[in-house]
């Protein structure tokens, strides 16, 4: 923490775990380089001195087995983290997140929980090319059973873990890469919101941005160049990804009447289709123009960097959207 | 072999055996006759000639252990102690199932009994397996945990990742591998660059045993070795059960792959026939002993399947309960 | 094929392997039990038999590594058919498929295509429960490199595979479980749509059902309920889930300016929300109710028949919608 | 050890192998500096201590044989007799790179050179190796196929699979492991339950040699060992590779999991002072040609860099090229 009482993303996310540590022994942290590494983009530095090589557990590269063995871990009464450096890489756990952790407690009928929180790092803008910067955020948000949460705030680095480790079911905790170095105060009074709620982080009245994880910085920057022109853009965070909070979205849609949503998922399938799927059936009579998306465009992401800045969605595009939301008809 | 360890021979120990075998065997039949009947639907995997390793394993376990299983997990339901009408409802799809009817006959789960399921996923419930042991280890718990899975799992990463994981870690896992030489149609030596799986279980340093999956007894001695060894903290172990299946791999299954003179061949070594024999021809069992678990266990199927039919359809409006902890909620 | 002329969709497909096979030598099928055993649903049954076991080849139980296989033969020169029994078991192959397949050709800047045909079984209704019963084609619609091919009628489970196998991509071919034994005929001249475009399987002015696969003859069977009761709707079968043919389904619905899509994934980011946020992008001003989806309840597929059922799209909630937006307003 | 796999030791041999050796070293040098300078970006793994292994091993290989590799590959490239200047090009993100920019350090292609890429998944190319090696079989081609993955990717699934994959089937691959003791910061045998990794290629029945990784003599040795077996039909083979990689896993690593007292003593072992000290020491070389040597590795890099630099950025009105074959149609 800085003097200025500022944390960064990275550190609240550590503290969260700190806590959560401290506070139950039945919580521990696993995975690829969590230890003597410290986390491969250092979230856990320190934490194996602080507790010990049995609850800060290295683990080899074996995602499968150890996602499947925290999944295990967890319908045991343990409270395992498990994290899976990035979400690149959860492609090599996702039969044991899909087909167990999702499936048990419905196919045991109801017997079998599995409070297990698995973290991984999500998205594109480090010039990692197209085997290290998936956001597949989408694919997880569809799956019943799971629980899917995209912190986008500094508080919510702070507190989301905590609260997913005290929900019963399996949580899968997005952080997206752009975002460790973010800092931010962390106010008293913060992490008080179910997670299961979007929050309103910019109000307006014109048209609602709606955005999660690493695209909120980017809708927020768009509402503020809209505000130049006059626009009153109300930005939202969706938070939870599944379940989705659809009263919020609602409210603020039939209020502003237009809506822009800013994912960076590739568009075909993105999460914002299904934002905007809803938007459609449950705002369709309050909409005065169609509801945008401004997503990744549908290319592997590329390294170069003009390349891959033009992949992702940018303010530019929001702010353009949101204009020809205005204009429409 | 130590004291711990020695086969119990006595003749109630191996009528108790008989029994087991007996049981799956009997009440599988009465499943494949519901399944023709057209009651029980979705894939049916029988267990037929493989009664020897549940029975072999599960008798060497105690509550404290977990196990974990695979879609051909009937007789290790049975043998575990779950109630044979909840199986057999959940097989009919009723909410007295002990899966409440989510998950049939490849989803048998009693956390009473620490029985985790029934994975249809082959070698999906590897990684459980190991988890589980971790966790005894971390809350210092006495138990070990067993999963059973097919000769057909081995090829599979997650085979390889748990194997590893387990023996890195010392973790009390029992692997039981099924080797009943085939993986549905395909052969062990067609799937397999190295038939002597064993040699698995070594380069990860996990000591390993091979018994006869058709004698009970020997499974049991190579299972109390085994689990022997993992109480002392000697890490995992890794148990091969040679065994054979002499039905199809499931209700949909040509059996285009293997001669029926092989099946034949296998079926003379019936763990049921053998075990009942040696009992019969060493005089420590006689016919009237054994028709009478015969007939025990064919009230306790009649019983069962009695009440497994009265059973209830889950209302509809049901249908998304236990999703979620908190209920239909999404 | 029976004395009339009609053929199962399982020999359709097993028809059309033959021929790519015998046309041409680069073919050859690999996956779990697809030689002796006759594949898991019985498509591939004589095939070993008639071209051997070099190019009819029974893999071990390795997802990933046949499948990566198949990948890294189709760079090098070969055409592989690669048969994952179903998408349940998919999952554990995601990482060569998306990661390598889809990747490869622009990763490589141009140098590595990728002429794998990957086939799988794919959906419910066969009491298989919750492991045995996923429709991820979503997810495969939603990757950039894949083309995604869903035949729902015998004449495309026919002929898609030839034109799959032309095609210099990846292409993933989706066979729903419930239509192998489905049959009909193959009239002349099928075959020459191409297989990037819906196509109009029952005309109509009033409603657009839109459906793929698995959930085509639901739609035509609510079509039909809908005629007797004088409400005429156009059916449409996407065919190709990546790319989307958004021409056809703009041009359907600008038309009939009502829309029902039926799909058999988990409503949250189905393929349907992605068909709905297209609708609303390109028809906003033409629609005249929202779009509705029919898709499955958000559940684990459970195992008893009546409550499978339940989680699947039925004929009759297709009918219910489609009467909701005529009603609309 | 038969007449055709004997190493060569003639000095201009040696001086060649030293020479792929340096080019890689100086070459990765002005990586290092140019990815100070922020003109290469994203993850930057460096191959500093390991290049006696590409060297040894590739100089083995013909050119129909082909090659998949990791993303830490550079050396793999350059001994394969990719341009230097695409290579560098690459990782400036230019258009003139061999992967058009797309891929970066981590994916540097070259059809033409059989070179497959650069795979930034751990264990990621090993079935794609797999696959080469079954086309070439089909083919009835000469070739076969090398691939090369860390430590680390022994405990992934993925590697599993593959290997016993090829050795059931019997295809002509080289499995290189370069053993470098840590996966990222984990150290081998905080990763594997057994370190000998010749253990797991032994148990699908594949042969499996180690080999001296600082030694490019010893690695050329092994690798046409293996590679003489493999060609004779003898079907995949497994070279582990001992090395150790002198510098940091990546660009982003603060070393915490290792002393440096490790470091000098492996750094003490470097394959290129090894070799160029022995060329001198033997007679066999003198200190100006191993500076004549290195000084045309450096306009060589000179050249390349400049060249590179030159280049120009892809219009990003290009962007979705090369998604499908057709163009930028989705
Ligand atoms: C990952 C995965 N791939 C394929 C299948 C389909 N399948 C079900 S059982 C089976 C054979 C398994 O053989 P084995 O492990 O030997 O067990 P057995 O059935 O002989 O008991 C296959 C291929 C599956 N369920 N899971
Ligand atoms: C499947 C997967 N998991 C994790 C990573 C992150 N990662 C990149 S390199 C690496 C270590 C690999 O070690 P090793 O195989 O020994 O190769 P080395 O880097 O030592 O050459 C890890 C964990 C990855 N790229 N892929
Ligand atoms: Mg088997
Ligand atoms: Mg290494």
């Amino acid at each position: 923490m800085t003097a200025d009482g500022q944390i960064t993303y990275r550190e609240a996310l550590r503290e969260a775990l700190r806590e959560a540590l401290s506070a139950d022994d039945r919580v521990f942290l696993m995975g690829e380089d969590v230890g003597r590494y410290g986390g491969c983009y250092a979230v856990s530095k320190g934490l194996l001195a602080e507790f010990g090589p049995e609850r800060i557990r290295d683990t080899p590269l074996s995602e499968s087995a150890f996602v499947g063995a925290g999944i295990g871990a967890a319908i045991a009464g343990m409270r395992p983290v498990v994290e899976v450096m990035t979400v690149n890489f959860s492609l090599l756990a996702l039969d044991q997140i899909v087909n167990n952790a999702a499936t048990l407690r419905h196919m045991s009928g109801g017997q079998v929980g599995v409070p297990v929180v698995i973290r991984m790092a999500t998205g594109a803008g480090r010039q990692l090319a197209a085997q290290h910067s998936h956001s597949l955020e989408a694919w997880y948000a569809h799956v019943p059973g799971l629980k899917v949460l995209a912190p986008a705030t500094i508080p919510d680095a702070r507190f989301m873990l905590g609260a997913a480790l005290r929900d019963p079911d399996p949580v899968i905790l997005f952080e997206h890469v752009m975002l460790y170095n973010a800092s931010g105060p962390v106010p008293d009074g913060a992490g008080c919101e179910p997670i299961d709620r979007a929050v309103v982080r910019r109000a307006g009245r014109d048209v609602s941005l709606i955005a999660y994880g690493g695209t909120l910085a980017k809708a927020l920057e768009a509402a503020e160049a809209l505000a130049g022109d006059g626009i009153a853009a109300e930005v939202v965070d969706l938070r939870s990804l599944r379940p989705l909070d659809e009263a919020t979205l609602l409210e603020s849609v039939r209020r502003t009447r237009r809506a822009v949503v800013v994912d960076e998922g590739w568009r075909s399938g993105s999460l914002a289709a299904e934002i905007s799927a809803r938007l459609m059936e449950g705002a369709f009579w309050q909409l005065d123009a169609p509801v945008a998306r401004v997503c990744a465009a549908e290319v592997p992401i590329p390294y170069a960097r003009h390349l891959e800045q033009a992949a992702l969605p940018q303010p530019a595009a929001v702010v353009a959207a949101a204009k020809a939301a205005m204009g429409a008809r | 072999m130590s004291e711990a360890v020695k086969p119990h021979l006595s003749s109630a120990h191996l009528l108790g055996l008989l029994r087991q075998m007996v049981r799956i065997r009997r009440f599988e039949a009465k499943c494949a006759e519901l399944y023709q009947a057209e009651k029980i639907r979705g894939f049916l995997h029988l267990y037929d000639g493989e009664e020897a390793v549940a029975v072999g394993v599960e008798g060497q376990l105690r509550p404290e252990d977990s196990i974990v299983s695979t879609y051909r997990e009937h007789g290790h339901a049975l043998v575990r102690g779950l109630s044979m009408a909840a199986v057999m409802a959940e097989m009919l799809g009723k909410r007295e199932g002990c899966s409440r009817g989510r998950g049939g006959s490849m989803h048998i789960f009693d956390v009473a009994a620490r029985f985790y399921g029934g994975n249809a996923i082959v070698g999906g419930g590897l990684p459980l397996a190991v988890g589980l042991a971790l966790a005894t280890r971390m809350q210092r718990g006495p138990g070990i945990s067993a999963c059973f899975f097919g000769d057909g799992a081995v090829a599979e990463g997650e085979f390889h990742e748990s194997m590893n994981l387990a023996a890195l870690w010392g973790l009390p896992v029992l692997f039981v591998c099924e080797n009943n030489l085939y993986a549905m149609g395909t052969a062990l030596d067609r799937a397999q660059a190295c038939t002597d799986l064993r040699g698995r279980a070594e380069s990860y340093g996990m000591p390993a045993l091979t018994v006869d999956g058709m004698n009970v007894v020997a499974v049991e001695a190579g299972a109390a070795r085994a689990i022997a060894a993992i109480r002392s903290g000697g890490g995992p172990f890794f148990l091969e059960c040679r065994t054979y299946r002499f039905r199809a791999h499931s209700m949909f299954d040509a059996q285009l792959y293997r001669e029926r003179s092989e099946v034949e061949a296998w079926r003379a070594r019936c763990p049921i026939r053998l075990l009942s024999g040696w009992l019969q021809d060493s005089g420590m069992a006689h016919a009237g002993q054994i028709a009478a678990i015969e007939a025990a266990v064919d009230s306790e199927i009649a019983e069962a399947t009695a009440a497994a039919e009265a059973g209830e359809w889950e209302p509809v409006g049901d249908l998304a309960r236990d999703v979620y902890a908190g209920g239909d909620r999404q």
